[in-house]
């Protein structure tokens, strides 16, 4: 009784969805913008439905699992324009050109009054690697950090680039399915707090993806990471019309031009070009993972996705194979 | 004792009040299904799986959204709601609230490092940066505001408005104020904390029942910010033919509707911009703001 | 809650942070152990001045110059481990073998 | 027994508890904040003992100091929930026993002392006590205190700031040896990565 009370209450709020956006995805989680009833989630833990987007590359297949598993219950994944990987049963699809808020909105009913069963791991719910700690209190490599226990590497000193104080650093991989970056995008960061060391790139972008105008979804995704969450949303809104009409003296309403720093004059640029729906030009000379190195976080986000399609695929090309690193299993973190 | 009650109604209806703002304010349009609409995303959030990540430090991770709620209640105990109306009756007001936002700090910090993920500790380390410069600032603001009514009691700085409010008597004091406000409640230009560029930074994490928790226990926060900001800076429970009460909960309410559009329509600059600016800039303007009260205290 | 109480609840803290202080290798433990015998002096202090000696004004300054020994103490140590950090690339006492060369 | 001396019992576990497992956490973050929490007990205690605003104030710093000993922990130590255990202690007997010798010597000290007892008045104005007292005939201590803080808040830049008087203060740096007299353990400054 008062599980079904609450199913009666909670299918009334917005239905929360984490979109894994593939080729074209950028433009079809524009479309989803303007619905009240979906509330499109920065974080995969606040979602109950993974939606994945477009077709997805091969070498996303891993990332797309762990994705996944890390819904909370009840969950359950739908594929718009997406073929479904082997695990997932009983799978929703969803031809690209329909519309799925109706699906949506009835798939979280279903899951809410426990009519559709919440779905499985599609991993083990084990460690990747076993225990490969060090020392009596397995602490790993030297002293008291480092090491890969589990085969996730721990914190290291590394050389703080700012003041040449060595301090600890830490790897992780963000994307590719993470919303503030291009979709595709996966790179490897070495981190030192929010300050990136060195960073690599592990899956390049797709290109645009048609069918809304990229330079509005790009201003949409770098006003999302200036903390702006509404007139991102209409930005999309805006895309999805190809017209950029007022958006840009509402973005300095706002103050987003203002927020940016002197150093980020480039990205300031390349944000006012693209909320006026055009392009910016850039000689795209420097490797994108030069210009990441010493960046705070936000800044960096900024910077990668004020990139239009074309440069981004020119300075950030995929990386050559590493020998070095067999075990692929940085601890994934496209939520 | 009847003062209790009035503070968890306050605190209840603040919190109620500030969802509502929030959706308003990003939808733009006040459809009437927007007042229950907090209600119902409690039920999805109580319907939803606690997830739990790898070796979390569990108990501070459980911990964290009570204390930031408690921290909200222990700062609304010493906000008067009429003449001797109050839960804790301190002569060192202003200093409980200060400490209660240092706490608040470390509240968040814990949030975010006990999850034992990198996105949420990232968020809590770069809180605690913008964070502390914040509230140095708020207690200086405090201690001007303090000043006039020569008391560290905020029934004293309440009934030392009765001539001039001291928002007007401090122009600073207000909207410096108001920039730890959003800080403390993590909210738009100034969260750092729970940031979309983090994923939602420390709560990225967190899911169900615990979100819930921690949606709740900012909000609270935000509440008594306001409550105390309406008492320092408004003159609080001070106003004709109204009740004291009514008086300061309306007071909170603009206070909140204040709060909720700069949160929704500021942008937020990059982190070590905005630790710049509270250093460089917005520091020395508080001390100014010291030196006019104490200006105005001799004179 | 007489004054040898407190007292002795002082006396417990200080004789903790003595050990830790003794017993740790990392220089931010040792400082955390000195801050707890600040702690439990910061208590005897006040003991004396509530319950002992009838609540004269000097106490309470006595009170406030610890604190803020507490405060230079953090302060200046957090620098000194720093500075030692950068040139010797250490945080543990017994890595520090000497502070000459 | 008064709810009183309940309280003060309570405040007064808390603080020895929480002090004695700062040194026995295996992660420095909650080592920190088992440190708060203890004075943060201490605080209470003082609060009770009728001077709010020390006690208040002792909160307010001691989170706050706290807080950045946290942060300096994680900077040099990222390591999100203490996922590498550590223990590092040495001597571990010889300061059992000094910290053991210490309480018994105090408390035997406390016991068999003739204390004074003469409470501080119920309804006395402590707080406009205290400031009067700092800004009158204490002001040449309250100043000093001040002074010395601002000395120390300078100190600390110049001491942990990479540019030092003569050049940068990490130059000719080097870690020392796994064992004594060993190859450095670390990193090798650059200049004498050049000479080599």
């Amino acid at each position: 009784m008062a599980v079904r009370a609450l199913a009666w209450l909670a299918e009334r709020s917005a239905t929360p969805v984490y979109i894994a956006c593939g080729q074209d995805g950028d433009a079809m989680a524009a479309r989803l913008a303007q619905v009240p009833a979906i509330s499109l989630q920065h974080s995969i833990r606040h979602a109950a439905i993974l939606l994945v987007a477009g077709p997805y590359r091969d070498a996303d297949r891993p990332a797309l699992r762990r994705l996944h598993d890390q819904l909370p219950h009840p969950r359950a994944t739908v594929w718009w324009g997406a073929v479904p990987l082997a695990e997932a049963q009983d799978a929703v699809t969803i031809a690209q050109g329909d519309h799925p808020v109706a699906r949506l909105r009835r798939l979280d009913r279903n899951l809410l009054r426990g009519e559709r069963a919440s779905e499985p791991d599609w991993l083990p719910d084990e460690p990747p690697n076993e225990w490969r700690g060090k020392g009596d209190h397995g602490q790993g490599g030297e002293g008291m950090m480092g090491g890969v226990p589990y085969g996730r590497p721990m914190a290291m000193m590394g050389e703080e680039m700012r003041d040449a104080l060595m301090l600890d650093a830490m790897t992780i991989t963000i994307g590719p399915f993470l919303r503030t970056l291009p979709p595709g995008l996966s790179l490897e960061l070495t981190l030192q707090g929010d300050v990136i060391q060195q960073a690599r790139v592990v899956t390049p972008a797709y290109p645009a993806s048609g069918g809304a105008s990229e330079p509005l979804l790009r201003a949409a995704r770098m006003l999302e990471s200036l903390g702006l969450p509404d007139l991102a949303r209409r930005a999309q809104i805006s895309a999805m019309r190809d017209s950029a009409e007022g958006l840009l003296a509402a973005a300095r309403r706002c103050g987003a031009l203002l927020a940016l720093p002197a150093e980020l004059a480039d990205v300031r640029a390349r944000l006012e070009a693209a909320l006026r729906g055009g392009t910016a030009p850039d000689p795209g000379e420097e490797w994108l993972v030069d210009r990441l190195a010493g960046m705070e976080w936000q800044s960096a986000l900024l910077r990668i996705a004020s990139f239009d399609p074309a440069t981004l695929a020119q300075i950030a090309p995929a990386a050559e194979p590493d020998e070095d690193e067999e075990d692929g299993d940085e601890k994934e973190r496209a939520a | 004792m009847t003062a209790i009650p009035l503070v968890f109604a306050l605190l209840a209806a603040g919190i109620w009040f500030a969802a509502i703002a929030e959706r308003f304010a990003s939808a733009r349009r006040f459809p009437s299904a927007i007042v229950l609409a907090p209600l119902w995303q409690a039920a999805r959030l109580l319907s939803q799986q606690r997830v739990r990540t790898e070796y979390p430090d569990a108990l501070n991770w459980a911990l964290a959204p009570l204390v930031y709620g408690a921290l909200a209640v222990a700062g609304l105990s010493v906000v008067p709601f009429a003449p001797g109306l109050v839960v804790a009756p301190l002569d060192t007001g202003i200093v409980l609230w200060g400490a209660c936002e240092a706490l608040t700090i470390v509240a968040v910090f814990l949030h975010g490092w006990s999850a034992n993920s990198m996105l949420p500790l990232i968020g809590g380390y770069r809180f605690v940066a913008i964070g502390l410069p914040a509230m140095l600032l708020s207690m200086f603001v405090l201690i001007a505001a303090a000043l006039p009514a020569q008391s560290l009691a905020v029934g004293a700085i309440v009934e030392s408005q009765r001539s001039m409010w001291n928002m007007v008597r401090q122009p600073l004091g207000l909207p410096l104020f108001l920039l730890l406000g959003l800080a403390i409640s993590l909210r738009g230009p100034m969260d750092y904390g729970d940031a979309s560029d983090l994923s939602g930074g420390t709560a990225a994490e967190v899911s169900g029942p615990h979100r819930l928790a921690w949606g709740i226990a900012r909000l609270a926060m935000l509440t008594a910010f306001a409550a105390m900001g309406a008492s320092v800076f408004l003159g609080g429970y001070l106003g004709p033919w109204l009740p004291g009460p009514a008086w300061l909960a309306l007071k909170t309410a603009a206070l909140l509707l204040v709060l909720t559009w700069l949160g929704c329509n500021l942008a937020r600059m990059p982190a070590p911009r905005m630790m710049a600016a509270l250093w460089l800039v917005l520091l020395p303007l508080s001390f100014l703001d010291l030196v006019i009260a104490g200006v105005e205290a001799l004179l | 809650m007489t004054l040898t109480a407190v007292l002795i609840v002082a006396a417990a803290l200080i004789g903790t942070g003595l050990y830790g202080a003794l017993s740790q290798q990392s220089f931010v433990m040792l400082m955390m152990g000195l801050e707890l015998i600040l702690n439990g002096v910061l208590l005897a202090v006040i003991a004396f001045w509530s319950l002992g000696v009838g609540g004269p004004p000097r106490g309470q300054v006595l009170a406030i110059v610890v604190m803020a020994v507490m405060a230079v103490e953090m302060a200046v140590g957090f620098a000194l481990v720093t500075a030692v950090f950068r040139r010797r690339q250490v945080d543990t006492t017994e890595k520090l073998g000497t502070l000459k060369e | 027994m008064t709810a009183a001396d309940l309280a003060f019992y309570v405040l007064s576990a808390i603080a020895v508890v929480s002090g004695w497992r700062v040194f026995r956490t295996d992660s420095m973050v909650r080592a920190s904040f088992l440190l708060m929490l203890s004075f943060i007990a201490v605080a209470a205690i003082m609060l009770m003992l009728a001077a709010p605003y020390i006690g208040m104030a002792t909160v307010f710093m001691m989170a706050v100091e706290m807080m950045v000993m946290a942060l300096f922990m994680v900077m040099f130590m990222m390591n999100p929930a203490g996922l590498n255990p550590m223990n590092m202690v040495h001597q571990n007997r010889l300061s059992i026993g000094a910290g053991a010798t210490a309480f018994v010597g105090l408390t035997v000290a406390v016991l068999f002392t003739d204390l004074p007892h003469e409470k501080v008045a119920r309804q006395a104005p402590v707080i406009r006590d205290l400031g009067h007292e700092l800004l009158g005939p204490s002001m040449l201590i309250f100043e000093s205190a001040g002074v010395t803080l601002l000395a120390a808040m300078v100190a600390s830049v110049v001491l942990s700031a990479r540019s030092g008087r003569f050049g940068p203060s990490d130059e000719g740096s080097r870690p020392p040896g796994l064992e004594p007299g060993g190859e450095p353990a670390g990193r090798i400054p650059e200049s004498e990565q050049e000479d080599e």
